[in-house]
């Protein structure tokens, strides 16, 4: 499609045409501020949606239809309840705000604030549409992953404040979780700043552009490294983002609510709002290095507008995330860090040899393709395989024998 | 550098002295956590006051007794038939194995004879009953293990089949009241009995769906193996019973000991794990509700034709001569006994309950020592108490 | 199993000029039991556990029974084995008197199971366990006074006020408002 | 291998989201106020006196104020007073009634054993569990008047039983009548109502 059709370039457009009326000076600093909002605001309604759509989609996997009574006030219009999210923040505004006598209070109430922050910073880099990034930076990724990390810190300031020993235990976890982690997430991440040769996110995306016999699109997910690579991206960011099976910090069958037992009303809301801002910018992050960022799947599909395609890919993404929270038991804390450390990072680090090969063998071509496509498949299973019996070493279903 | 240097855990776990310094310069602070009565996963009102090295557990001792009304002596002042109602609400998800134990121990008592037909309905019921619990207790484990709930709700789902035909029958779905001494209240009717076999029927699909949603989950394998392992010796010392005890390896099921009911006439076998871990307490579980289904089906297929009541049986002023009698079954937490002393009249001189879960609950510490935060809720998950029963 | 005179003869011989008797228990259940004397209960105890004829290896229940009249608080102790899945046998310990001599050894020390148990029967009848590893109150609440289970136990006088239509309750609730509260107002403004 | 357990867990729960959609055997709630699962016939709540007569539920209860529920109840939640006079019950035969019948529903657990031990066939299940108040005392004690219901009404939540209860009472009835009319003609003088029934 046409990359300066009129709906690709809709929202600069309409941007273009507000800050018209502000003076020259006044307009760079304005479009920054109207790109910010624009962020801000879609990601807020976002987050409003996916509270509901995750309460349904746990609800229907689990056999019930979910919130669907609160629709329009005063009428008996529901709309498949989608006033739930417009109730809920209205109630959690008119909480009381209670803090712990013996908490920090500043820093009970620095924590919410500073989990919100470092999330929205997050946003900055990332390419929601071909024109679409609220700011090109030479080194996007390292940026994205420098504001990430720093949200587990508020998680630790939010842990420590609360004065709970719940809250401090879930503090700990937390920061064992973001060690652990961090480390993996950036391995994973690597050869696809290898491979695309930049750090700049539109960069990246732009390398995934176009399709293998104008079928199989060139993104990073289709090629054997970059399958492992998302792999572990995805498992990393499901611990980064504190989500299920490694929502440790939050372990509400362990720790009550971790390091949320002390909060309540608007702040426990604002974190509610920042992991789900968390969660969103690494699955956003995710769409962009793997899954070719808002390039379309197929060519024929290109017309339309590429920041739907992007919402499209995060949406799916995200509802990943739910399913598998919907499935999967939590791990322990000493699981949770030996499957980063003893199965993740190796495995990640194997999987920057398979990039370095398949750069290397970039120019391969005809029936060689193939095989270079077997061998760095073997590369990677071989591994995957050797790492996981070790991982799952002494665990197996068991037989068992009946009295006779 | 020997053992001790790299885990001063375990040589204090080994060496039998797992208390220390709350303040320990050497090896930094414990921490003491009062877990309950108000924590997620403590099954009730239930508490454990932990000691903490990191998230490692030095100390544990279980508080209760937060739901304690004096079952006993409740039952000291009202007569044998004003007990039953009361037994429902022991171990309130099992009441029709609690009434069926009270009601054995006062058949005892009085020697009274039952008709053939409620016995059978009785092991129906019972094996209904253990149907659910174990159908529960593996979601509500799940639950403790992390899930968000899934589990949990297909269990509920199937539960609430269970509970309809209680309902069906006795007129309330958890506090069922139905046994009566020589006999139960009513009679099943043909379409009970069409609605039960047709849920029984269907239940082995259920139990492999839910299988295959959790059994092979290495997650699960990897929280549940080796946790809380047991060992038969000081299982069989402690006293524990049912699942639990079997899981360690241990052939001691009453239906087949003791033989009471008409359960030497069906076909079943005993599952037996060999770790007594977690992971066996839930699969033994798992494995008795296949055999329950058995029994069910058998049951239905030979169920006679009579009365449910023993004519000469007596609901008001019923007397036993003095005496007592201990009479016991295979509740699906494990033996649930009732003793009774009789003095002559109408209100037993003592009644006491031999609560499964209160006696199982002996060996939390031991089981939880040297384990995780985590593991001491799934292993308190995988004891399943109900607090009505432990605090009675 | 053998027969319960057999086992008493065998415990005589085991433990001769031991005063240890047949309960006989004149119901239809015919369980009888064994009293034991409580100064060699424990020796008893760990042989009737490790005999090879009896290894009664599980002891299922422990009940204390106030015998008000007869003046003496009763232990029983219902014994079966898993080993060799029999029983039961059930052993019976008496206090001296339900005041001063409340003292009966332990029977933790041979089976784990009577820990609670045992705690249990401390707390809601009184009876000291001698050599028990941990004898705190179980049910009832550490500060908690008088043992709720003895029969001549009197409940405290802290009824709030309920309308419960039956009498002996209505009135002891009542004697805990002002006279001029009528039920009405009561419920009103509690 | 890893992982297996894990996709077969996904594989389910993706097969019951699809599902719930579809299949009503996967969808089992109902949205309660609006829709109302079906209330067996057993199922019992509190009970409540039947009458013989709609139009007159006070002077035709089946009650004879015999107080043996009053006696069984195990958590004591009926509180009886029997009346001074006698009234005609529903075959004329004077009869006690209850001067005063209360039942504390606050107390009461619904054991149902009130109506197992109940000689005459007075004192029934209700199923009605809406019963929210916004007073926790005197609303939840039913006195007479709210507890008695006519005969028809129990015909409607128990049909079975009550079928049962009233053939039998039938029955019980036309065997006294005939003996009191065997007795009326052996001493062939004006027949006096025969004894009361067995009080407790």
């Amino acid at each position: 499609m046409n990359a300066d059709s009129i709906l690709e370039r809709g929202p600069l457009l309409v941007r273009d045409w507000l800050v018209s009326f502000l003076p020259e000076p006044a307009r760079w600093l304005a479009g920054s501020l109207l790109a910010i909002t624009a962020v801000i605001v879609a990601f807020a309604s976002l987050f409003a949606l996916l509270t509901l759509i995750e309460r349904k989609v746990l609800a229907r996997v689990q056999n019930r239809p979910g919130p669907n009574r609160v629709g329009i006030p005063l009428t008996k219009i529901r709309l498949f309840g989608l006033g739930q999210p417009l109730a809920d923040g209205i109630k959690m505004l008119t909480k009381e705000d209670i803090v712990p006598r013996s908490a920090d209070r500043v820093l009970h109430f620095l924590a919410p604030v500073a989990l919100l922050a470092f999330a929205i910073l997050t946003f900055a880099v990332i390419p929601f549409g071909r024109h679409l990034v609220p700011v090109e930076l030479e080194a996007g990724v390292l940026y994205f992953f420098a504001a990430g990390a720093a949200t587990e810190l508020a998680v630790f300031m939010a842990g420590w404040a609360s004065r709970n020993k719940y809250s401090l235990l879930a503090a700990m976890r937390a920061l064992a979780q973001l060690i652990s982690y961090e480390l993996p997430l950036l391995l994973s991440v690597v050869p696809v700043v290898m491979l695309a040769g930049t750090l700049s996110t539109t960069g990246i995306v732009e390398r995934q552009g176009g399709w293998t016999f104008g079928l199989l699109p060139q993104w990073h997910v289709f090629t054997p490294w970059g399958a492992a690579g998302f792999a572990i991206f995805f498992v990393a960011a499901l611990a980064e983002s504190n989500r299920s099976p490694f929502d440790l910090p939050e372990a509400e069958s362990e720790l009550i609510a971790g390091h949320l037992t002390e909060y309540s009303g608007f702040k426990y809301a604002l974190f509610f709002m920042a992991e789900y801002f968390g969660m969103c910018a690494l699955c956003g992050m995710g769409v962009t290095l793997f899954l070719g960022g808002w390039q379309a799947p197929l060519s024929f599909l290109a017309f339309i507008p590429s920041y739907i395609w992007f919402g499209a890919k995060l949406m799916t993404l995200l509802l990943a995330f739910m399913w598998v929270r919907a499935t999967l038991p939590r791990l322990r804390i000493d699981q949770l860090t030996r499957l980063a450390w003893k199965f993740l990072v190796p495995l990640a680090l194997v999987n920057l040899g398979v990039a370095a090969f398949w750069s290397l063998s970039a120019d391969w071509t005809g029936a060689v393709r193939l095989t270079r496509w077997l061998i760095a498949a073997m590369l990677l299973a071989g591994p995957f395989v050797l790492l996981g019996r070790k991982l799952t070493a002494g665990l197996a279903p068991r037989i068992y024998r009946y009295a006779t | 550098m020997i053992a001790s240097d790299i885990s001063p855990l375990a040589s204090r776990l080994s060496s039998g002295a797992h208390t220390r310094a709350v303040t320990d310069p050497f090896h930094g602070d414990l921490l003491e956590v009062s877990m309950g009565p108000h924590h997620p996963s403590t099954h009730g009102v239930f508490r454990m006051q932990v000691t903490l090295d990191g998230e490692t557990i030095v100390k544990l001792k279980p508080v209760f007794g937060y739901l304690h009304r004096n079952h006993e002596k409740l039952g000291e002042s009202t007569s044998y038939l004003g007990s039953m109602p009361y037994t429902d609400r022991l171990d309130y998800l099992n009441s029709m194995t609690n009434n069926w134990a009270y009601a054995l121990a006062v058949e005892q008592l009085a020697g009274q004879p039952v008709p053939e037909r409620a016995e059978y309905l009785r092991v129906i019921l019972a094996e209904l009953t253990r149907l659910l619990n174990h159908t529960c207790l593996a979601g509500f484990l799940l639950q403790d293990c992390g899930c968000s709930g899934t589990p949990l709700m297909y269990a509920f789902r199937e539960r609430e089949k269970i509970l309809d035909l209680f309902e069906a029958l006795s007129g309330s779905r958890m506090m069922c009241n139905f046994q009566r001494f020589g006999g139960c209240r009513t009679d099943a009717s043909p379409e009970w009995l069409a609605a039960a076999k047709q849920l029984t029927d269907g239940y082995g699909a259920f139990l492999d769906e839910y299988e295959r949603l959790i059994t092979g989950n290495e997650i699960l394998m990897a929280r549940t193996q080796g946790v809380g392992a047991l060992k038969p010796d000081l299982a069989i010392s402690a006293g524990i019973t049912g699942p639990m005890l079997r899981a360690t390896g241990v052939d001691y099921d009453l239906r087949k000991v003791d033989g009471y009911g008409f359960y030497p006439r069906f076909e079943f076998r005993v599952p037996l794990g060999d770790h007594g871990d977690t992971y066996d307490r839930y699969m033994i579980r798992v494995l008795e509700m296949r055999e329950s289904i058995k029994i069910i089906q058998q049951a239905f297929a030979t169920l006679p034709a009579g009365p449910v009541m023993d004519p000469k049986a007596k609901l008001r002023g019923f007397r036993p001569k003095p005496g007592e009698a201990y009479g016991r079954i295979e509740g699906p937490r494990g033996e649930i006994g009732f003793y009774l002393v009789s003095d002559g009249t109408p209100n037993p001189y003592r009644y006491r309950v031999r609560p499964p879960s209160f006696v199982n609950l002996t060996l939390l510490e031991d089981l939880c020592l040297g384990h995780t935060v985590a593991d001491a809720v799934i292993i308190l998950g995988s004891i399943d108490i109900v607090l009505g029963e432990v605090d009675r | 199993m053998e027969p319960l005179e057999q086992l008493h003869a065998r415990l005589l011989s085991a433990f001769p000029g031991a005063e240890i008797s047949i309960v006989n228990n004149p119901g239809p259940a015919a369980q009888h039991s064994l009293l034991l004397p409580a100064a060699l209960a424990r020796e008893i105890a760990f042989f009737l556990r490790d005999d090879p004829a009896l290894r009664l290896d599980y002891c299922s229940n422990v009940t204390g029974i106030d015998w008000l009249k007869a003046g003496h608080i009763e232990v029983v102790y219902h014994l079966y084995s898993m080993a060799l899945k029999h029983g039961p046998v059930i052993i019976r310990l008496r206090t001296a008197n339900r005041t001063d001599a409340v003292t009966l050894p332990s029977l933790t020390p041979v089976w784990r199971a009577c820990e609670f148990q045992e705690r249990e029967v401390f707390d809601l009848y009184g009876v000291v366990f001698d050599g028990h590893p941990d004898l705190r109150r179980i049910l009832m609440w550490d500060e908690f006074k008088d043992h709720p289970m003895r029969k001549d136990y009197i409940e405290p006088d802290d009824y709030e006020w309920e309308p419960t239509p039956h009498g002996a309750i209505h009135d002891k609730a009542k004697a805990h408002y002002p006279a001029a509260v009528t039920p009405a107002e009561g419920a009103a403004k509690p | 291998m890893l992982g297996s357990g894990l996709l077969s867990g996904l594989a389910v729960t993706a097969k019951n989201l699809v599902g719930s959609f579809h299949d009503p055997a996967r969808l089992t709630t109902v949205e309660y106020p609006e829709q109302q699962a079906k209330l067996p016939e057993a199922y019992r709540n509190f009970p409540f006196l039947v009458s013989e007569n709609a139009t007159d539920p006070m002077g035709t209860l089946r009650c004879v104020a015999c107080q043996i529920c009053e006696k069984e109840c195990p958590p004591q939640c009926i509180y009886i007073e029997k009346s001074k006079d006698k009234k005609p019950d529903a075959t004329g035969k004077l009869q006690l009634y209850p001067a005063i019948f209360d039942i504390d529903t606050s107390v009461c657990m619904s054991c149902q054993i009130c109506v197992e031990v109940c000689p005459f066939e007075a004192i029934k299940m209700d199923q009605v569990f809406a019963i929210a108040t916004t007073d926790r005392f005197d609303a939840l004690l039913l006195k007479r008047e709210q507890l008695a219901k006519p005969n028809a009404y129990y015909h409607t939540i128990h049909p079975t039983e009550a079928a049962e209860v009233d053939a039998r009472l039938a029955t019980e009835r036309k065997a006294a009548a005939e003996k009191a009319a065997a007795a009326a003609a052996a001493k062939a003088a004006a027949p006096k109502p025969p004894a009361p029934p067995p009080a407790a």
